[in-house]
């Protein structure tokens, strides 16, 4: 690590940092010209975008433990720096989010109020995310964390549906109080860990090596969980996911479920686990539950759902069950199973959330009742809507069957009835997705008139989404290749 | 290399069906329609090409790795051998014609491209299952037969009760898709690969306890894809599809997918009598009820979809009675002829103007044209079992295998599979007397019927006939063709002495008469149908629909409206909005406190003070503050 | 000489007296002045702390705690009057506009 | 008092006598522009010297301390009376308030707070704290048109008075207790005294904890806060709530840092305020539908959380103190300035109906207020989560496990409020109406505080080693 930081390197990482929150501020200052805005914000998000290809390309394959690193003082007071670190899962997390965000800001095309400020809070979600999954410092982890929120704020307040304030001071607030939780625990260990080795510091790496008693371990391990928990989500801290998913505008509830969500299961793996093994060791067993529990009440609670967003937003809920189980099988293939899956989760369901806007754009409502024959109407349009919820039913030869086997058959190796209990899921998974389907795209026609189908824009964003659906689904390899060498790592250090 | 051109069998139809489905209307009708069969008669051709890399071990070809993580290594890996090429030639050639048949069936449909691209996507994923030689591969085109036919089934989909078919099609099947699901699981936690030929190789190593779990698992998912007991409740309604659908999917190929499956994990299969002796159970059960359901159905189609189903119990029962050859033979030979039966039959719905109901047809026999009637009856023939028919040596070979099996409690399903025979016999010449004898009874116009759905019929007709050549028994001085071929594959060989062979062949003639006559009896003159219990309860499938509504489907649907009303709505949210309004009501009690008057914040001041006091005297009290 | 003990324990009334008044009147004016018998308290205490310590700093600190004294309750006297000219009376609990 | 006392407190005279000679002018000069200039150039001018000249003596006439901590707060005392001047002076203009008087109450009471913050002398103290407390009396009620302002400046006035009284009679207890006024020994002889004596000794303690209790409006002594805030005009409402409380802490901490174990005796009794405060100003502001009333409130939570600080009796805790002193000084202040700056014929838009939907009316000033709120809600990247953080890290430090917790949920309630206003300020509304564009003077302030918000919040590191340098 040592040789990575001492040997000069752009500064790439903060480049993808500082990119979006630039765009951003440019937006701000355009917001008079919403063309200008436009323009800008996709130009920023594809420059990003496009430094995270480069950076998955050239540096996805390297089998050190950090690909890149970078370090500097920030706040001597309190031993605080500036660190961030890659490995091949933030690459990952880093590449999804770089990628979602260009379909969010063409999907967010059509917004007509404060145009400016809009794609100005989308940008700096982005950046805010980027930060989430780069930052090897805990403050920087926190302050990101909690930087992140405020965008996804105001853009469910201020454009949201009927219900936004209520579901934005729900969203906000509830993830608040689990974060705030987390922070009390980051200063904590961070004077233990001080009080121990005399050095001052919140850098994750240098925080492996605090000795802890048991009650500390499990009650700061308590702290960070009570943020990741809440953020992932497990049941029964969902309810908020499923208002927000429901009231944000499309682009914001694209985000939400394809990125924001990630960020908590993505803390576990990242944070909560390697810092305190021995708690997790124990608590792996109990999250395997919570996990299922999930998997299933959603799938319940979405098939009873008639607003097609809100049946996604549970069948989000319900897919993160799954990833959190393969997590907690703390075996090889689930784990890569379950960040796979993150992955094509994210592209699976937020294309269904561009879709579920696109139809509402054109036929004004999001009722299964009023819906229906939309093969007739829009054909490539259902289409699309119909590889997507295949896929994201977890049809083989698509995407999310790559990740969802690989969970499956590492959570088997340890734990064959959770597999199997999970397998059942499957079953629902296509019960809640085919009742969609036949609700929005068979059945006869509600409206007589025909509805426009795709434009240029709309298939600029679904197409390349469908694109990775079928590549991911049938070759999976270029994805799966970057995390081997740090799942294992993290393996290893995380149980004794 | 080319063995990896045995690649170009399952790819043909695949590329064919991806450009149907993204260019297909943009083509122009006549390519669509040409590309289509062309695409599987190609896969076809090159079936006959290869041949020769089957014979011996078979060939093993890798295309590229799928998955690849930790112990994980699934690669797509084809297994092209002894099991696998009569089958491959049987789906890529039956599918070819009824293909034909289908661009004479659909020539009025307008969404033309989505029913071929389906359509030879299902021959893909068909011959992905047959040729697979990784379970994951096989899984895929499992779930992808299953895919295509929810989107056939439904292909009408502004009627919501086709699109209602094409799911419960779907889940049903799902659920078997599970159990196979948790095998492979199972069989990669044992064995360590994916690799079926690898985990044939190492079945014996396997403790007996999980094989006969593993067997019965597999059972099941056979079940969910072939509509056998308990899964079977999907077949009968799938029916809603075009016929060539049913003919293709629902008859000839994919609900003997299962029965592939058994055949292909038969040696691991067979090493648990426990396994055996459930599958011939599930098969003989299974052929008995749709036997007695397909007695009382009034829609043309239904009848040979529960026949189907029947006959397929047939073919579960040969695995059970550890006969490969039977299975695979009787699964040849009613591939042909109930394809036929399901193609005629749509040339007579034609005839009779889309009228389903045999009460209300009759007297096609002149009404349409005649070669129709013979093509028909070929078919109807070997379905009943009359001698010298494919369908005749293929049912009796199973009944030999059931009489002549060690154990003593397949007696009990030899008699059962006695008993179905002599109802199918029943059954078909019923079909057979209401649509083509006696008077026209209907009311619709005929339709003309082009001449892509006449001759593809003939080709199939005549195989179904002379099928019976395939694996002709040695006493009638056959070579049992199909069981050498299959060698060590054909599971046990059944031998009795001759004196029982012929006892059995007779007997088997004298059923097939008996449920002629019995039939001609009954319906030689038309008699509307007698509407009691009985008939009712058997029309509807022994009311399993109802059943399974009231075991499975209202039970989830309640606890669906608990979790999402009751826990989220209720409970969760309940909470969190509780917790908000206390405080604002503490809120609003602080807010009270500050009345506006001088006087009340000068007594707060007073009281903050004396609080102060007491505590100085509390500490002045307990040890005076030092 | 007074010991301290007394004069501390007379004080004390002095400024109980002092606060009940403020806390018992509602006429701004008498609340001044209950406010002033708590400063003459304070006061007291001084002169009787600085004899007993034999130092001038609480002798100084009186005449320091009478000019402060003077100044505010030149402020208040203002107020009282501006009071008064606003809304004819000084009864401290009528200015309750405010409230919440 | 010799030339390098007079040296040493260079920059209180420059108030002083400016203030004087501010309001001599004023009596036969009319024009409140060139005056109110004159204060702001005061009040730097005071600011800079304070910055350059380093006092040759450490303490002035042993009532004051000329140390770095108290030129650090006589510099920020100074900015802030400059800042209040600037969003006045539109106040004064149109309300036509003598400009001369309003001057030098404000450059007095800076001066007051300046002293207040240098207090080493119980004397001084007291003298400080009359100064300002004098000050603001009439400031509260100087706007003449207004009954609240006049109902304010009653209430302020009652209670301010008891508080002179309890203050007084609580320095003389020390007094006779001790029998010494200057402050380390005051405290120290206490602790060797033994005897009833030390019992009085405590109880002026107790009694002198009221009156500060009063003047940083802690539980139960916060009640005036809302109606006072409410009542005076937002530039002196912005000095009231920033200055008078700040110094007075100023003041504690400096008491605190060279008091002794006298303190451990008062320790679970200040526990006990700072929980009170953190919770009755948390629930106070949740129901609040007026802004000034909901500041108000807020303020008293940022007490309580400050008294966290000053329990804690480290240097982690006096640091964090005095950092969280400096944000909330800039934040609290800029967020009176937006409504001061706001003003108009109307008054100050207070109640939420007047605000909403006004961020699309005036985008930038309701920006500034959104991050301001934020920062005082405690967001990161922001100077309030940087105090915050210092706070409960002293906090946890001291095994304070509890209190922090109670902090954590006074914050989660507070982001409820700071982003209730924060949605109403971006509610669409077509009938929000427009208000006043603002002066130079105010938006100057508004930018100068919302940028320092920011930059203490990325980079706080300087301010934290200053700050752990000058302690006392």
């Amino acid at each position: 690590m040592n040789a990575l930081t001492s040997l000069p390197q752009f500064p790439w990482m903060s480049l993808l940092i500082l990119m979006p929150l630039g765009g951003a501020l440019l937006c701000l200052l355009h917001g008079k010209r919403p063309a200008d805005c436009r323009g800008l914000a996709l130009a920023t998000a594809l420059a990003t975008f496009g430094v995270a290809l480069y950076l998955f390309v050239c540096h996805g394959q390297g089998s050190e433990r950090w690909l890149l690193y970078e370090d500097a003082s920030w706040i001597p007071a309190y031993g605080i720096r500036y660190v961030l670190a890659m490995d091949g899962i933030a690459l990952l997390m880093v590449l999804l989010t770089a990628f979602m965000q260009v379909s969010a800001i063409l999907l967010a095309w059509r917004v007509e109020r404060h145009v400016g400020s809009f794609f100005a809070l989308l940008l700096l979600l982005e950046s805010g995310l980027m930060g989430i999954f780069l930052a090897y410092d805990l403050v920087l982890f926190y302050l990101f964390w909690e930087v992140a929120l405020i965008p996804m704020f105001f853009l469910i307040s201020v454009w949201g549906g009927e219900q936004r304030r209520r579901a934005a001071l729900k969203f906000f607030l509830y993830t608040l109080v689990g974060s705030l939780c987390m922070l009390v625990a980051i200063i904590a260990l961070y004077q233990i860990n001080g009080a121990q080795t005399g050095t001052y510091t919140f850098v994750i790496g240098d925080l492996l090596k605090t000795q802890l008693t048991a009650a500390q371990e499990g009650w700061l391990f308590a702290g960070f969980l009570a943020a990741f928990i809440v953020k992932s989500p497990l049941v029964p801290f969902h309810t908020w996911l499923t208002d927000a998913l429901t009231e944000a505008p499309a682009a914001g509830s694209l985000d939400l479920t394809g990125l924001l969500l990630k960020t908590g299961i993505y803390g576990l793996i990242r944070v909560a686990f390697p810092l305190f093994p021995n708690a997790t060791a124990s608590f792996l067993p109990i999250l395997g539950a919570l996990a299922l529990i999930g998997l299933f009440h959603a799938a319940w609670s979405a098939y009873h759902q008639d607003d097609i967003k809100r049946l996604l937003a549970y069948s989000s809920i319900s897919h993160l069950g799954l990833v959190v189980l393969g997590l907690a099988a703390w075996q090889l293939t689930a784990w890569e199973g379950s960040i796979l899956l993150m992955v094509t989760h994210g592209i699976t369901t937020g294309a269904l959330f561009v879709l579920v806007a696109l139809i509402r754009e054109r036929t004004g409502t999001r009722s299964m009742q009023e819906l229906g024959g939309l093969w007739g109407q829009a054909p490539c349009l259902a289409a699309l809507f119909l590889l997507f919820a295949l896929a994201s039913l977890g049809l083989p030869g698509l995407a999310n069957f790559a990740g969802e086997i690989l969970v499956l058959l590492g959570t088997f190796q340890e734990h064959p009835v959770w597999a199997v209990v999970a397998l059942l899921g499957v079953v629902f998974a296509a019960a809640y997705m085919l009742r969609l389907v036949q609700g929005v795209i068979w059945g006869p026609a509600k409206t007589e008139r025909t509805l426009p189908d795709l434009s240029m824009r709309e298939w600029l964003m679904l197409l390349p989404m469908a694109i990775l659906v079928v590549w991911i689904g049938l070759y999976p390899a270029p994805f799966l290749a970057p995390l081997h060498g740090a799942v294992a790592t993290l393996l290893a250090g995380g149980l004794p | 290399m080319s063995e990896t051109l045995l690649f170009l069998i399952p790819l043909l139809p695949l590329c064919c069906a991806v450009i149907n489905m993204l260019f297909g209307m943009r083509l122009p009708r006549l390519f669509a329609e040409i590309m289509a069969v062309t695409g599987v008669a190609g896969a076809f051709l090159l079936t006959l090409l290869f041949w020769g890399y089957a014979e011996g071990e078979g060939t093993r070809a890798i295309l590229f790795t799928w998955l690849n993580s930790g112990t994980v290594d699934v690669s797509f890996a084809l297994n092209f051998d002894r099991l696998a090429a009569p089958m491959t030639l049987m789906v890529t050639g039956v599918a070819s014609l009824i293909h034909l048949y289908a661009v004479g069936y659909m020539h009025e449909e307008d969404d033309y491209a989505r029913f071929f691209g389906l359509l030879n996507l299902f021959v893909f994923a068909m011959l992905a299952i047959i040729l697979a030689d990784n379970l994951l591969v096989l899984f895929l085109g499992w779930e992808g037969v299953g895919l295509c036919s929810y989107g056939l089934i439904g292909f009408w989909y502004r009627k919501l009760e086709n699109a209602k078919a094409g799911t419960k099609a779907f889940l049903v099947t799902r659920v078997g898709d599970v159990f196979l699901g948790i095998a492979l699981l199972w069989l990669f936690a044992v064995t360590g690969t994916l690799s079926i030929s690898e985990i044939n190789a190492q079945a014996t190593s396997i403790s007996p306890g999980v094989v006969i779990a593993l067997s019965l698992l597999l059972l099941l998912g056979a079940c969910g894809k072939s509509a056998q007991l308990p899964l079977m409740t999907w077949l009968a309604d799938a029916m809603a599809g075009p016929t060539p659908v049913s003919a293709l999917i629902h008859a000839a190929t994919m609900v003997t997918a299962g029965v592939y499956l058994l055949c292909r994990f038969f040696p691991l299969v067979s090493l648990s009598a426990v396994g055996m002796t459930a599958i011939t159970a599930i098969g003989a059960l299974t052929a008995l009820y749709a036997a007695t359901c397909a007695m009382a159905q009034r829609e043309i189609k239904r009848v040979l979809a529960y026949s189907t189903m029947s006959q397929v119990g047939y073919m579960f029962m040969a695995v059970g009675a550890g006969t490969v050859t039977g299975a695979m033979f009787h699964l040849l030979t009613h591939a042909f002829f109930k394809a036929v039966l399901f193609m005629a039959a749509g040339c007579v719905i034609h005839l009779a103007g889309n009228e389903n109901d045999i009460y209300k047809m009759g007297g096609m026999a002149r009404r349409g044209p005649v070669e129709l009637f013979w093509v028909f009856l070929a078919g109807a023939v070997c379905l009943a079992g009359l001698p010298l028919t494919g369908g005749f040596f293929s049912k009796d070979g199973i009944l030999l295998a059931l009489f002549t099996h060690p154990d003593p409690a397949y007696r009990v399903f030899w008699l059962i599979g006695v008993l179905t025979a002599l109802l199918t016999a029943f059954y078909t010449f019923r079909l057979v007397y209401l649509v083509f004898a006696g008077e026209w009874r209907g009311t619709g116009h005929p339709h003309a019927i082009p001449l892509q759905m006449r001759w593809p019929l003939w080709p199939l007709a005549l195989l179904g006939l002379v099928g019976g050549m395939l694996n002709l028994p040695a006493f009638v001085g056959g070579d049992e063709m199909l069981h050498h071929w299959y060698g060590d594959l054909a599971g046990r060989t059944v031998t009795a002495s001759h004196s029982v062979e012929w006892l059995l062949i007779g007997l088997a003639v004298a059923i097939a008469a008996l449920g002629w006559f019995a039939a001609h009896w009954r319906y030689r003159n038309y008699r509307p149908a007698v509407e009691n219990r009985v008939s009712l309860f058997l029309l509807n499938g022994w009311q399993a629909d109802a059943l399974v509504d009231r075991l499975f489907v209202r039970p989830f649907t309640a606890m669906a409206r608990f979790c999402s009303s009751g826990c989220d709505r209720s409970l969760f949210d309940g909470t969190i909005e509780g917790l908000a309004k206390m405080a604002s009501r503490y809120s609003a009690m602080l807010v009270q406190l500050a009345t506006g008057r001088a006087t009340t914040y000068l007594s707060a001041f007073a009281w903050g003070f004396l609080v102060l006091l007491g505590w100085f005297l509390l500490k002045l009290v307990n040890g005076g503050g030092h | 000489m007074i010991p301290l003990g007394h004069a501390l324990s007379f004080a004390a009334a002095l400024f109980v007296l002092g606060l009940t008044c403020v806390l018992l009147r509602r006429q701004v004016i008498m609340i001044l002045i209950g406010v002033e018998i708590m400063l003459n308290a304070a006061a007291l205490v001084f002169v009787a702390a600085s004899a007993y310590w034999q130092q001038v700093d609480g002798q100084v600190f009186v005449i320091l705690l009478m000019a402060i004294t003077a100044a505010e309750v030149a402020v208040a006297l203002a107020m009282v009057v501006y009071l008064w000219r606003r809304k004819r009376s000084l009864v401290a609990d009528e200015f309750n506009g405010m409230s919440g | 008092m010799s030339l390098l006392d007079l040296l040493a407190m260079l920059p209180i005279l420059i108030l002083a006598f400016g203030a004087t000679a501010i309001l001599m002018a004023g009596a036969w000069y009319r024009e409140p522009l060139p005056l109110l200039v004159g204060g702001i150039v005061t009040a730097l001018l005071a600011a800079l010297s304070a910055g350059l000249v380093s006092p040759p003596v450490p303490e002035i006439a042993g009532l004051f301390s000329a140390g770095g901590y108290a030129r650090f707060y006589t510099i920020l005392w100074s900015l802030l009376a400059a800042a209040g001047l600037m969003t006045g002076s539109r106040y004064v203009i149109e309300k036509r308030i003598g400009a001369g008087e309003y001057v030098s109450l404000v450059l007095y009471a800076a001066a007051g707070m300046s002293l207040l913050s240098a207090a080493a002398h119980l004397v001084g103290l007291f003298i400080a704290l009359e100064m300002f407390t004098l000050a603001f009396y009439i400031l509260i009620a100087s706007n003449r048109g207004c009954a609240m302002a006049a109902e304010a400046g009653l209430k302020y006035l009652l209670l301010g008075a008891v508080a002179t009284g309890f203050m007084a009679f609580g320095i003389a207890l020390i007094y006779a207790a001790s029998g010494s006024l200057a402050l380390p020994d005051a405290v120290v002889l206490l602790s060797v005294e033994t005897g009833e004596l030390q019992a009085w000794g405590l109880l002026g303690w107790g009694m002198i904890l009221v009156a500060v209790g009063f003047k940083i409006s802690l539980a139960p002594f916060h009640l005036w806060t809302p109606d006072v805030y409410q009542g005076a005009p937002a530039p002196v409402t912005g000095l009231l709530a920033t200055g008078s409380k700040g110094a007075v802490v100023a003041a504690l901490v400096g008491l605190l840092a060279m008091s002794g174990p006298v303190w451990k005796d008062l320790t679970d009794l200040v526990w006990l305020l700072a929980a009170l405060t953190m919770l009755a100003g948390a629930f106070g502001a949740l129901g609040q539908t007026n802004l000034k009333r909901l500041l108000a409130y807020s303020s008293v939570t940022h007490m309580g959380t400050l008294l966290v600080g000053v329990l804690c009796q480290t240097t982690e805790g006096f640091v964090a103190t005095t950092f969280y002193v400096v944000t909330y000084v800039i934040t609290s202040l800029g967020a009176f300035a937006v409504i001061a700056s706001l003003a108009d014929g109307r008054g100050e838009p207070m109640s939420f109906d007047q605000w909403r939907g006004l961020g699309y009316r005036h985008p930038v000033r309701c920006g500034v207020l959104v991050l301001l709120l934020l920062s005082l809600a405690g967001l990161p990247a922001t100077a309030g989560f940087m105090a915050k953080f210092a706070v409960f890290h002293a906090a946890l430090q001291s095994g304070y496990i509890g209190l922090t917790m109670l902090g954590i949920f006074a914050s989660v309630i507070s982001f409820a409020f700071y982003l209730r206003v924060t949605i109403l300020l971006f509610q669409p509304d077509e009938q929000a109406s427009r208000w006043h564009q603002g002066s130079v003077f105010e938006h100057a302030v508004l930018a100068v505080c919302s940028s320092a918000v920011l930059v203490l919040g990325l980079f706080p590191g300087p301010l934290f080693d200053l700050i752990r340098n000058i302690l006392p």
